[in-house]
C-alpha cells in the first residue's frame, strides 16, 4: 500500500511533465491521460485492505476491500474515457485544418 | 416535495428526448427548450420568492438516510447562483433563437447539459456527485467553444481543454485525498473529521482544490484559456460563461473553503490573505491587459478576469458584509457582462467584426443599442447611479470595515483604469470617422425583437439595480450565515 | 551544441516539487487511517438492503445512482459532440483488409459476444460486470465489424443517426426508472427503499429496479461508445 | 432454411448460456432462451449480411457434429507431437531452422472450412497461415522447418491430416 | 484422487514448461514470424494446459464450466490474432532470413493491379 | 501452496516477455508481446479464480480476453497499412 504512493506520484508528475513540454498534440494527449490512470491507480490503492476479498458477498467474508472508492473509478475512467474523445476529435479536426500535429505550429499558421 | 431535483430533471429530460425530436421532426425544438428553460426559470422564481419559508430545503436522492447517499440542499447561499440563473436562462435561449442557424438541435442540447451541469454543481452536497456534474458543465462548455468550426475557436477549445482536463485531474485528486482522510464523501460530515489532519497536509488539499477550481474562473496565472475562447464563439456562450459558469466554479470553491475548512482555519494560516492578494493581482492584471487588447471580445474577456478580482477579494474579507458584497457583485457583474455581451452581439451585426476599429462611428447607425451599451460600460465602471456603483461600493465599505485600507484603494485604482479602456471604447463608437459604405450596408441589418429584448431587460435590471440595491442584497443578506457559520450549514441535513 | 532548454529544467523543477507534495500529503493522509463507516454500512447492509449480491453495482444503481445519471449524461454529450465536431467522411483509416479467414471468425465470434455481453448485463448485480462492462463489450462489437467489414458495411446496418436514437431511448428509460421512485413514493432514484420488489439475494430476478437500469445504461454506454468511434474511425 | 438455421444457432447459444450461468433455475433458463433467440436473429439477420454467416454447411448434420468430436482428440494429437518439436527447437542452443514461406493448395471449397483449415493450421506449431487466395484456394503458410520443396509434399505433410475431417464435419 | 492431482499436476508444469518456452521463444528467435509461432501456438498452449489442469482439479462444477468456456474462446481467437499480425507483417515488409518466400510472386501481382 | 508457486512462475514469464514489449525493434514485435503478456495474465487471473474459488474472477478473465482480442487484431489492422508511420513523419 504504501509502495503505490511514489509510482503514483511520479505517474502523475511525468504526466504534466509531457503536458507542459511537448508540442505533439497526441503526446499531450497521452500525458493527460497517464496522469489521469494515475488518479484511478490511487482510487484502486485506497480501497485495498490486507486480506481483504471483492466485494461481492454471495456469502458473508469477514474483511471485504472498500467498494465505494472502486465505484467512483469506474464513473471517473467513463469520465475520463468521454474527455478524451473529445480531444481526439478536435485533434482529428486540427489536423485536418493545418495538416500539422505541432500545437506551436499551428499557432504560428493562424498568425 | 421535489422542485430542486426537477430543475436538474427538466433540462436533463430535454436533453435527452432532443434526439428523439431531431430524428422525428425539427419542428417541435423551439418549443421544447422554450418551455423546459421557461419551467427551470418558474422553479428559480418559485425558491426566491419563497426564500423565508422554504428555505433551507435537503432533499435526499433515493430516499436513504442522509449519511449514505448523496444530498441535494439548497439553502439562501444557493440563491446568489439561482437569482443569476433566474434571469439568463430565458434569456440566454431567447437570444441564440436567431443567433445559431445550424445544427440547431446539438446547440440546445449542449446549452441544455450546461444548465443541468450548473444547477447540479450548484445544489449537490456531496463532493464527487460535484465533481461529476463540474465534468459535465465542462464537457458541453469545450463544446460550445468548438461549436462556430472556426479556427480560433477549434485551437482555443483545445488549450481549454488540456488545461481544464488537468485541473480537472487535481480537483479530483483532491477529493480523494478528503475521502482517505475521512471515509466519507458528504459536505456535511467531512468539517467535524477534516479538522484532525496536519495543518501542511490541509494547505496542500486546499492548493489542490484551489488550482482545480482556479482554471475554470481565471485567476490570473491560470486565465490562459479564457481570451481565446471567447474570442470565436457565439454570443450565448459568452454570456453564460461570464455570468454563470465562472461564477459557478468560484461559488463552489467558497463553499468548499469556508464549508469544509472553516473560517478559522483558513484565517490563521493567511489563506485569506494570501487570497486577497493574490486578487488584487488578478484584477489589475485583469485591467491591464484589457489596455492592450483591439478585440471586443478579448477585451471583454479579460475585463471578466479582472471583475472576478473584485469578487476573490470581496470573499476573501471573511466577514458578512464581504460575502454580500462578493455575492451582490458576482450577481450583478453577471447581469451586467451578459447585458454587454447581448449589446455587442447585435453591434457585431452592424459592424462585421469585433475588433475596435472598424466598430467606429457605430452610434448613428444603431443609437438605441449604442446607447444601451454605453450605460453598461459605465455602469461597469462605476458611475454612481448604476448598478456597478452599488457592487464596487459595497465591496470597498466592506474592505474598511474589515481593516484592509490597501485593497479598498486598489479597487478605486482599478476603477479608474478600467475607466480608461471603457472610455476609449464609448469615443470609438460615438466619435469615430463615419465610414459611409459600411453604413449602407449594416441598414440592411435590421434587429429582430428577441435579440433586442435581452439587451434591454437587463439594462433595465442593472438600472433598477442601481437605484434600489436593496432588491438584490434583501435576496441574499443571509448567505453568509449558510457560509461563514459550518454549524448552520451542517445542521440543514443533520441537526434540525 | 547543445543548448539548454530552461522551459524544460523548469517544468521539470517545477513537477517535482509538485510530486513531493503528492507524496507527502499522500503519506500524511494515509497515516491517518480514518475509519470508513460509509463503506463499512454498505459491506454490512447493502446486501440486505438492496438485494444485490453485488456491492459495486448496489452503489452504482442505488446509493449512488445519482453519479451514474450524471455519467451517462457525459457519455452522451460526448458522443454528440464527437458526431457534431466530426460529421462527413473527414479522416482516413483503416487501409488495410482483412483475409476472409479473419472474418469468418469474427462472424463466428459475434454471437458469443452477444450472449457473453447480455450475461454481464443481466447479472450486473450478482456477477463483477453489470451495464457498463456489458456496454463496453456491445460497443467493442461494432468496432469489430467496422474494423473486419468496414465502415460502410457498418453504416448500411446501423449509422450514426440510428445508433443515437437508441442511445436516446436508453437515457431516458434510466430517467423513467428514476421516476418510478417518485411515483412509489419516494425520492427520486429511490429504489429498494421505497419497498420496489428487492428479491432474494443471489437469485436473477432481484435487486428491485437495479437489472433494468443495468440494461438502460448498457443501452446507452454501447451505442455512445459506438458513435464516438463511429466518428473517430471513418473511411475514405 | 433460414428459421432452421437460427434455431439450430439459438441452440448452441443457449448451451454457451447454460455454461456461462451454470444453473438449472427457471427464470434464469427462460431469460437465457428468450436471449438466446435474439442473438441468433440479430447477429445472423442484421449485423452479418450473405456470405459472412454461419454459411452454408449449417445447421451441421448430426454426422458433422459427432465428427467434431472425434476431429478435435486427433488435431490435439498432432498439437502435442508438433509442440515437442518447437520447444525443442526453442531450446536448441543453435536454434535450428530454416524459415520459409511455402504454398499449399487446398480443394476445400467453401469460406467456412478453409478458415477451419487455416486456423488448425495455424494452432498447430512449426506453421501459421499467413495470407489465403480466396480464387485459387491457395494458402500462404510459414513454416519454420521446410522440409520439402514439393508442392505435393508440402500438401501432404501440412493440409491433408486436418482436410479430410474438415470435409466430414461440414457436409 | 491421486491419479487426478497427478493429472492436473501434470498439466499444470507442462502448462508452465509451455510459458517459458514462449518467453524464452520471444527472447531468442532472430526475426517476427518465428516469434510469432511461439507467441500464438506455445502460448495458447501453456494457457489450455493450466486451464485443463485446473479443470481436472476442480472437478465438475460452475466454475470448470466457466473455463471449458475460456478454453473455447482462446482455441478460436488465438489463431485469428497470430494470422492478422503475421500478414501485417508481411504486408508492411517486415520479413526476416527465409530459405523460400512463395508469396512473393502474390504480392507483387496484387501490386499491378491496383 | 502450488498454485502460488504456479502465479509467480507465470508472472515470470509475463516479465520476460515484457523484455520484447520494450526493445522490439518493430511495433508488431510489441504487440505480439503485448498478446502474449495479456494471455499470461489471463492465466494469472483464472489461477486466482480456482484458489479462492470464486467464479467471478472467471467473468473478469472472459471479459478481459474478449477485449484483448478486439484490441490485438485492431492494432494489427492499424498498423499493417505498409509505411504508415514513413507517411505520417512526411
Amino acid at each position: 500500500m504504501i509502495l503505490v504512493f511514489p509510482a503514483i506520484a511520479i505517474l502523475i508528475s511525468m504526466g504534466i511533465y509531457a503536458v507542459l513540454t511537448q508540442k505533439n498534440m497526441i503526446r499531450i494527449i497521452i500525458g493527460i491521460s497517464i496522469v489521469e490512470s494515475a488518479i484511478i491507480l490511487l482510487l484502486g490503492a485506497i480501497s485495498y485492505i490486507p486480506d481483504g476479498v471483492a466485494p461481492i458477498l454471495d456469502q458473508p467474508y469477514d474483511t471485504v476491500v472498500d467498494p465505494l472508492p472502486q465505484a467512483l473509478g469506474l464513473t471517473a475512467v467513463v469520465i475520463n474515457a468521454s474527455t478524451t474523445a473529445i480531444m481526439l476529435a478536435l485533434v482529428i479536426k486540427l489536423y485536418n485544418r493545418y495538416q500539422t500535429l505541432d500545437i506551436h505550429e499551428i499557432r504560428k499558421l493562424r498568425g | 416535495m421535489h422542485l430542486p431535483i426537477l430543475l436538474i430533471l427538466i433540462p436533463l429530460f430535454t436533453v435527452f428526448s432532443l434526439g428523439l425530436f431531431a430524428f422525428f421532426s425539427k419542428k417541435y425544438i423551439i418549443p421544447l427548450v422554450f418551455t423546459s428553460s421557461l419551467a427551470s426559470t418558474a422553479i428559480i422564481f418559485y425558491f426566491i420568492f419563497n426564500r423565508e419559508t422554504r428555505l433551507p430545503f435537503s432533499y435526499n436522492l433515493g430516499s436513504w438516510q442522509p449519511d449514505l447517499a448523496i444530498n441535494i440542499l439548497v439553502d439562501h447561499y444557493t440563491l446568489v447562483i439561482f437569482a443569476a440563473m433566474g434571469l439568463m436562462i430565458l434569456l440566454s435561449v431567447i437570444y441564440s433563437l436567431t443567433e445559431i442557424t445550424r445544427n440547431k438541435a446539438k446547440f440546445y442540447l449542449l446549452l441544455n447539459v450546461l444548465f443541468v451541469g450548473i444547477a447540479g454543481m450548484v445544489m449537490t452536497a456531496d463532493l464527487f456527485n460535484f465533481y461529476v456534474f463540474f465534468e459535465i458543465t465542462s464537457i458541453s462548455s469545450y463544446a460550445l467553444v468548438a461549436y462556430n468550426d472556426k479556427d480560433i475557436s477549434l485551437e482555443a477549445a483545445f488549450k481549454y481543454l488540456m488545461l481544464g482536463t488537468v485541473s480537472a485531474v487535481f480537483l479530483l485528486l483532491a477529493i480523494i485525498l478528503t475521502y482517505m482522510a475521512t471515509g466519507t464523501l458528504n459536505m456535511v460530515l467531512i468539517p467535524e473529521r477534516l479538522g484532525n489532519l496536519p495543518v501542511l497536509t490541509r494547505q496542500i488539499l486546499i492548493a489542490f482544490y484551489l488550482i482545480g477550481l482556479g482554471v475554470k474562473f481565471a485567476i490570473v496565472p491560470l486565465h490562459t484559456w479564457l481570451p481565446d475562447a471567447y474570442v470565436g464563439v457565439p454570443i450565448t456562450y459568452n454570456v453564460l460563461s461570464s455570468a454563470l459558469i465562472i461564477k459557478t466554479q468560484f461559488f463552489v470553491l467558497m463553499r468548499i473553503l469556508y464549508i469544509l475548512f472553516g473560517l478559522n482555519f483558513l484565517q490563521d494560516n493567511m489563506i485569506t490573505t494570501i487570497l486577497l492578494v493574490w486578487g488584487i493581482f488578478s484584477m489589475l492584471f485583469g485591467h491591464a491587459a484589457a489596455f492592450q487588447q483591439n478585440n471586443l471580445k478579448r477585451l471583454l474577456g479579460y475585463s471578466t478576469i479582472a471583475q472576478m478580482g473584485y469578487v476573490i477579494i470581496a470573499f476573501s474579507l471573511g466577514t458578512p458584509a464581504g460575502i454580500v458584497a462578493g455575492s451582490f457583485h458576482m450577481v450583478n457583474h453577471g447581469i451586467m457582462k451578459g447585458a454587454v455581451f447581448f449589446a455587442a452581439g447585435n453591434l457585431h451585426k452592424a459592424a462585421g467584426s469585433y475588433q475596435l476599429n472598424k466598430m467606429q462611428g457605430l452610434a448613428d447607425i444603431m443609437p438605441k443599442t449604442s446607447l444601451i451599451f454605453v450605460l453598461l460600460l459605465l455602469s461597469m465602471v462605476g458611475i454612481p447611479p448604476l448598478s456597478g456603483f452599488a457592487s464596487k461600493w459595497l465591496i470597498l465599505e466592506a474592505a474598511l470595515e474589515a481593516g484592509y485600507l490597501l485593497p479598498g484603494f486598489m479597487i478605486i485604482l482599478g476603477s479608474f483604469l478600467s475607466l480608461g479602456y471603457y472610455l476609449s471604447i464609448i469615443i470609438n463608437i460615438y466619435t469615430g470617422e463615419k465610414d459611409l459604405s459600411k453604413k449602407s450596408s449594416a441598414r440592411a441589418v435590421g434587429l429582430k425583437i428577441n435579440e433586442i429584448l435581452p439587451a434591454a431587460a437587463l439594462t433595465a435590471v442593472c438600472i433598477i439595480l442601481g437605484l434600489y440595491p436593496a432588491i438584490l442584497t434583501g435576496l441574499i443578506d443571509r448567505a453568509p450565515e449558510f457560509l461563514l457559520e459550518q454549524l448552520n450549514y451542517i445542521n440543514i441535513i443533520i441537526g434540525g | 551544441m547543445k543548448k539548454i532548454n530552461f522551459d524544460k529544467v523548469f517544468s521539470f523543477i517545477l513537477v517535482s516539487l509538485l510530486g513531493l507534495f503528492i507524496m507527502k500529503v499522500l503519506y500524511s493522509v494515509a497515516g491517518e487511517e480514518a475509519a470508513r463507516f460509509t463503506a463499512d454500512h454498505y459491506i454490512s447492509y447493502g446486501v440486505d438492503e438492496t438485494g444485490a449480491i453485488n456491492i459495486i453495482t448496489a452503489i452504482l444503481f442505488d446509493y449512488r445512482a445519482f453519479d451514474t445519471l450524471g455519467e451517462a449524461t457525459v457519455i452522451f454529450t460526448a458522443a454528440s459532440v464527437v458526431a457534431l465536431l466530426l460529421p462527413r467522411h473527414e479522416a482516413s483509416m483503416l487501409k488495410t483488409e482483412f483475409t476472409p479467414v479473419v472474418q469468418q471468425s469474427i462472424a463466428f465470434i459475434l454471437p458469443f459476444l452477444w450472449i457473453i455481453s447480455i450475461f454481464l448485463i443481466s447479472y450486473g448485480h450478482l456477477s463483477p460486470g453489470g451495464g457498463f462492462s456489458g456496454g463496453v463489450i456491445i460497443s467493442a462489437m461494432s468496432i469489430l465489424i467496422i474494423f473486419t467489414y468496414g465502415y460502410r458495411y457498418m453504416t448500411r446496418r446501423f449509422n450514426v443517426k440510428k445508433l443515437s436514437l437508441i442511445e436516446d431511448i436508453g437515457a431516458l428509460a434510466f430517467l423513467t426508472i428514476g421516476l418510478a421512485g417518485i411515483i412509489a413514493g419516494g425520492t427520486f432514484l429511490a429504489n429498494s427503499q421505497v419497498g420496489i420488489y428487492p428479491g432474494p439475494p443471489g437469485e436473477l430476478l432481484s435487486g428491485g429496479l437495479m437489472p433494468l437500469s443495468n440494461f438502460a445504461v448498457a443501452a446507452k454506454v454501447g451505442t455512445g461508445l459506438s458513435v464516438i468511434f463511429l466518428s473517430l474511425a471513418r473511411e475514405d | 432454411m433460414k428459421v432452421k438455421e437460427i434455431l439450430s444457432l439459438s441452440l448452441i447459444l443457449f448451451i454457451f448460456w447454460l455454461g456461462l450461468t451454470a444453473s438449472l433455475e427457471p427464470q434464469e433458463l427462460i431469460v437465457g432462451a428468450v436471449i438466446s433467440l435474439f442473438a441468433a436473429y440479430f447477429s445472423t439477420q442484421v449485423l452479418l449480411g450473405r456470405g459472412m454467416s454461419w454459411g452454408e454447411g449449417f445447421p451441421p448434420t448430426f454426422r458433422g457434429v459427432l465428427f467434431t468430436f472425434y476431429y478435435f482428440p486427433i488435431y490435439l494429437w498432432y498439437e502435442i507431437k508438433a509442440h515437442l518439436q518447437v520447444i525443442y527447437i526453442i531450446l536448441h542452443p543453435r536454434l535450428p531452422m530454416k524459415p520459409g514461406i511455402v504454398k499449399v493448395p487446398t480443394d476445400l471449397d467453401s469460406n467456412y472450412r478453409i478458415t477451419g483449415l487455416a486456423n488448425s493450421i495455424t494452432m498447430t506449431p512449426g506453421t501459421l497461415t499467413v495470407d489465403i487466395d480466396e480464387e485459387e484456394a491457395l494458402l500462404y503458410i510459414h513454416w519454420i522447418e521446410v522440409e520439402a520443396r514439393d508442392p505435393y509434399e508440402i500438401r501432404e505433410a501440412l493440409a491433408v491430416p486436418f482436410e479430410k475431417y474438415l470435409r466430414r464435419i461440414h457436409e | 484422487m491421486i491419479i487426478q492431482d497427478i493429472l492436473a499436476g501434470f498439466l499444470m508444469i507442462s502448462g508452465v514448461i509451455f510459458f517459458l518456452t514462449t518467453a524464452i521463444a520471444l527472447l531468442r528467435f532472430p526475426d517476427f514470424f518465428s516469434r510469432m509461432h511461439a507467441a500464438s501456438k506455445c502460448l495458447v498452449g501453456g494457457g489450455i494446459s493450466i486451464i485443463f489442469g485446473l479443470i481436472i482439479q476442480e472437478g465438475i462444477s460452475p466454475l470448470s464450466l466457466r473455463l471449458l468456456l475460456l478454453i473455447i474462446f482462446l482455441l478460436i481467437t488465438t489463431p485469428v490474432v497470430g494470422h492478422a499480425l503475421t500478414r501485417s507483417a508481411y504486408q508492411y515488409g517486415y520479413l526476416g532470413e527465409m530459405v523460400q518466400d512463395d508469396m512473393k510472386d502474390m504480392k507483387t501481382g496484387n501490386d499491378s493491379n491496383d | 501452496m502450488q498454485l502460488t508457486v504456479l502465479i509467480l512462475i507465470v508472472l515470470f514469464c509475463a516479465a520476460i516477455s515484457f523484455y520484447r514489449l520494450l526493445s522490439g525493434p518493430h511495433v508488431l514485435d510489441r504487440i505480439a508481446a503485448i498478446n502474449a503478456i495479456g494471455i499470461m495474465l489471463l492465466t494469472v487471473l483464472v489461477i486466482l479464480g480456482s484458489l479462492y474459488g470464486r467464479a467471478l474472477f472467471i467473468d473478469v478473465a472472459l471479459v478481459y480476453g474478449v477485449l484483448l482480442f478486439v484490441d490485438v487484431l485492431v492494432m494489427a489492422k492499424y498498423f499493417g497499412s505498409p509505411d504508415k508511420s514513413e507517411e505520417g513523419n512526411q
